[in-house]
């Protein structure tokens, strides 16, 4: 299992192979050094990051669903300046990728966290348009296309770093959305972030979550982000980073074919901590039994006979 | 801080759907400290996605035996209480930050309710040296367990139900309440559900007694990294949530704000 | 257990019990009266009916993924006459009601549909706009807010019977569609249809299903599908019929607190052709547990502090 | 047809990967007849919804015994195989339109190829005052199964395999052809991959035998409700889907069209 090619390029960064943390589900990464050796991911997409700290919503913040799970944490975080200052030089002791994951309430606000990285040691930054749990005016920025367009042109006048624009899924066309990020400059597309749900206790009446509703994510979802990664990645030509619902091997396998060119692992984390490792290897194994000696050859491999 | 496989020894039922299952795993055995807890990846149904957060009972270095004591509520309990000896479990632990003696302190008092009787016992087993007195509370007699456990390690156990069917009748709380009126230990230590906690931190603050509580929430990962386990922790004017997987589950009495919305099961 | 309130009120139209079978996963009902005694149910939606017979799609038609299935059956039926002329009389000699569910390719199929069953002895329609197996230009049309109103309206000037109206979830935000077909004249809506998905085969590195795409149902929608209940019952003043993923009473219950007057089950009854029995009977042990002497306690009954 | 509750009472692993369980189901065993299966919930695992279609080996209709045989090749299967003596299984059925023997059948060839040599064995139990003659096909001798078991009721048995390592090394439906070209019998009933089929078609059509076979597709319901199963039935100019679970699994071989990219196993 040696000499299996497992690395990938995005927008010009090398991954050593195509297992990220998604944004959210992994801390900051040191959270799990006792369980998972860091140098061994491809990256690591930071928690959720704003310009001031922030507190997140009000507990319970997660739900347990059938093979899924809804989360409202809500964007707590200690703030892009604390994250620069005590969080980064401990993560940038290891060799993987560094993924910043910014949030705002307006376009101001990406576009200054965008500039407040620009001169900082990160590999990537990732846009996120997605969080459900966070809403401006109700309506969050990564539903309209036009948003889409210009928050992702303003930021990418800011950004020194490659832009990763992290998409949601709850939308009628997700493609529209995917060729705005496009358009708008951004050098990847991240999907899907977690879907709007809602879980009630039927003993009390209430939700159970604190915030009412929260993202669903887990394998749940995968059939559903399986469809919107093929779908992106006949509509845009820069590189898809897929996730939703990846717990094995064979689901980074059934992503890639799907048009990933690499994958995100999120629940699992919350899972087992050292999921991550577990898929990697399992990977491996499946190219290994499958003769693939190269990643590529999975890349956008689905075989299709569309229907007439 | 570790995930492994650990093996069932013995799974019994103790009281009314309240389970005590003894595993066998040198890493919990040989670290675990009272307070902290390990999370249980549920097997066969893969449906059921998270761990499930137990504290510890009881430890023996020895022979590197683990006990754990729930109650079936869901689904996840249901089948832990189905498995039988020799069966696997994969583990994550000990995690948490449990209770802790401070300097100076000699006499103690224990306080569990319900479920919450279970975790603190393993602060008698472990701290046997002081001077114990614990408070254990329960709904009623079908219910109650480990009693003659806590009389071994305690200068004396004080019991009550809800429907007086073992011990006082009434909450455990306005028993230690008359115990604080008279007798000042150095330390409160308690575990139980929300109602009992909230009166409790009346209690002690009315006395001005140190109190360190175990509380539950809704966990993820249990190591830190996923921030759906919080609490409110700090003053009223000034407050943060807390990890209760990394930060707790034991935090001080008048630092812990419940909304009293939390939920509770036993 | 047997003074309990359980029949609704739909449009005029009175169900003995708030359980309706889904279209398309219970046949003509005939199908499955050796497991279950058709007079037991609140009502029957048939199979989809389109004006012509439907072949429907290429096998494989379903997918089994993490608590969910996916199905491209693509509307295979044998037409609308036929199922006047040779189904519904066996179906009329059950003491339940009758919903058929229509779906065309144009507005006017629509409406031929609705003039063919006015003097037929249906007691609703069901008006499919939602069918994610089946497209028409490449969208379909209940995700646009103005297709939904006009069909509606046509819809409505050409039928007799009290019209539901089923909707896609597969949409940015289903309270605007909703609203739509509450404004085109729908007497009640029905939510939700699937969601779009797809499941890839890693040893042969295809599709599934021979369609490629499918509709996702089952308990892994189930927090997307109470979510959009709960919208949409705080966004219309019609009735709703609330769907995906029941499985048990307690899943009724969850439905009915966000807001839905009825429910239907679907894939429940792919799994055991009994199901809708045995989930009446857990909901009347839930609501006696409960001491609920009558459903309409539950409906609409969520208890929220809504999140500041 | 019926849905009920069947007990387990043997789970044994025949050939590689291939379990035989014998379950008690006075339903099955006392209505079913050859080519009919059972749809099997899988237990335990709720993230797996779906029945599982196995087909009916043999039953016993004086102690209400039935036999099914499966290959692990999944999720379902595996939980299958890991069950024990006791164990209970929600079955449905039995299930579907088997094998018929028309008017004045009295010479008959059976054909089975990998697991399709389990349902075709129910052939010979049944009707064993026919004159059968046997076709096995396998990929090697780890996964040969039963031969014994045909040798009790077929005047001959024929076998072959992939690899050579049990019988004729290639094709089963090479071998039935040269007997086809020397001797007709009334009915050839088969089952099989589909590429096996597809060169059965072939075949039979060459020497205008009338073929029965069963087919495999995906099911939900397994009872007509949902329209799942479908296969394409009549002639390639006129032809409609047919529902695998109550139409079929068994059709006359002219009528099945097979576009040859359906998933096969084994
Ligand atoms: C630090 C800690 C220690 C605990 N120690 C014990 C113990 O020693 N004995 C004991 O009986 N119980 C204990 N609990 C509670 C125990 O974790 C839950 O009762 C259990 O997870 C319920 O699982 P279930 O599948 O049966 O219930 P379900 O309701 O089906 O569970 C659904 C989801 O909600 C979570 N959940 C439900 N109730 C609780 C709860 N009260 N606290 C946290 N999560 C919950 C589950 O973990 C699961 O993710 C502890 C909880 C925490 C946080
Ligand atoms: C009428 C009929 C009779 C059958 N009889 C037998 C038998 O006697 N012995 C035997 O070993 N197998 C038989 N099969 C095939 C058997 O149903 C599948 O091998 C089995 O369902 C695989 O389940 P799994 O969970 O292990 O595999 P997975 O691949 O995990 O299953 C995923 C889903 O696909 C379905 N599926 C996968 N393969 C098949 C297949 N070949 N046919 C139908 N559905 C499939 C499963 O039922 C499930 O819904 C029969 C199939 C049919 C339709
Ligand atoms: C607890 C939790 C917190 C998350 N926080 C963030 C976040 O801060 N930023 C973000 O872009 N995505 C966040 N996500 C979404 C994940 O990064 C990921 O897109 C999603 O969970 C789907 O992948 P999965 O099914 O593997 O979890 C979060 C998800 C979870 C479960
Ligand atoms: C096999 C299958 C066929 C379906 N066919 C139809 C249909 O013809 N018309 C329709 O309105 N909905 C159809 N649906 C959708 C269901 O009626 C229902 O809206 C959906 O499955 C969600 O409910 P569930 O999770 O309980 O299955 C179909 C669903 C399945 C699984
Ligand atoms: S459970 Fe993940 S941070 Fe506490
Ligand atoms: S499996 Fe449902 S119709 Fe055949």
């Amino acid at each position: 299992m040696e000499n299996l090619k497992l690395n990938v390029n995005i927008a010009g960064v090398s991954f050593k192979n195509p297992i990220i943390a998604a944004s959210g589900t992994f801390g900051f990464g040191v959270e799990y050094k006792e369980y998972i050796d860091l140098n061994h991911l491809g990256g690591i997409s930071v928690t959720g990051l704003t310009l001031e700290p922030r507190k997140g919503n009000p507990p319970p913040r997660i739900a347990e669903t059938p093979s899924g799970i809804l989360n409202s944490v809500g964007l707590q975080n200690p703030g892009v300046d604390y994250f620069i200052d005590s969080i980064l030089p401990k993560l940038k002791q290891y060799d993987t990728n560094i993924i910043a994951n910014i949030n705002g309430n307006t376009l101001d606000e990406y576009c200054h966290m965008a500039t407040r990285l620009q001169q900082i040691d990160i590999d990537m930054l990732e846009l996120n348009l997605s969080c459900p749990n966070v809403k401006q005016g109700g309506v969050s920025f990564g539903t309209d296309p036009e948003m889409v367009y210009s928050i992702t042109k303003a930021v990418k006048e800011h950004s020194h770093q490659p832009l990763i624009v992290k998409l949601t899924p709850n939308v009628t066309d997700i493609t529209e959305i995917a060729i705005a990020a496009q358009k708008g400059g951004g050098d990847a597309i991240s999907l899907v972030n977690t879907f709007l749900g809602m879980a009630i206790d039927v003993k009390t009446r209430r939700p159970v979550l604190g915030n009412i509703t929260g993202g669903l994510s887990g394998p749940a979802i995968k059939p559903l982000a399986l469809r919107m990664v093929w779908q992106v990645s006949r509509a845009v030509e820069i590189p898809i980073i897929g996730m939703g619902g990846i717990m094995t091997g064979e689901d980074v396998v059934e992503f890639l074919l799907a048009g990933a060119t690499a994958v995100s692992i999120g629940t699992a984390n919350l899972v087992t901590p050292d999921s991550m490792v577990k898929i990697l290897y399992d990977f491996k194994t499946y190219m290994h039994n499958n003769k693939v000696s190269s990643i590529d050859e999975l890349i956008g491999g689905l075989i299709v006979k569309m229907p007439t | 801080m570790s995930r492994h496989i650990a093996e069932v020894v013995e799974n019994i039922e103790i009281a009314c759907k309240i389970y005590k299952m003894t595993i066998i795993s040198n890493q919990v055995a040989q670290s675990a400290y009272p307070g902290q807890f390990i999370h249980i990846s549920i097997p066969h149904d893969e449906s059921l996605l998270l761990r499930r957060p137990i504290s510890i009972n009881r430890v023996n270095r020895n022979n590197n035996q683990v006990d754990i004591i729930y109650q079936v509520v869901g689904k996840g309990t249901k089948i832990l209480s189905g498995l039988e000896k020799g069966a696997e479990l994969d583990i994550l632990g000990p995690l948490g930050k449990g209770f802790w003696i401070p300097k100076g302190t000699k006499k103690i008092y224990i306080v569990g309710g319900g479920c919450g009787v279970a975790p603190v016992r393993f602060i008698g087993e472990r701290w046997d040296y002081l001077d114990i007195t614990s408070f254990l509370g329960f709904r009623g007699k079908p219910w109650a367990y480990q009693i003659d456990e806590f009389e071994r390690f305690s200068r004396k156990v004080f019991v009550s139900s809800d429907d007086g069917t073992i011990g006082y009748k009434g909450s455990i709380i306005s028993l230690l309440d008359k115990h604080l009126s008279v007798e000042n230990p150095d330390l409160v230590m308690a575990c139980g559900p929300v109602p009992m906690i909230q009166a409790l931190q009346k209690t002690v603050l009315k006395y001005d007694i140190p109190c360190q509580i175990s509380l539950e929430e809704r966990m993820g990962c249990g190591v830190g990294g996923c921030l759906v386990c919080s609490c409110a922790i700090g003053s009223k004017d000034k407050w943060d949530y807390k990890k209760v997987c990394t930060d707790g589950p034991v935090f001080w009495s008048e630092e812990v704000i419940l909304d009293g919305e939390s939920e509770t099961k036993c």
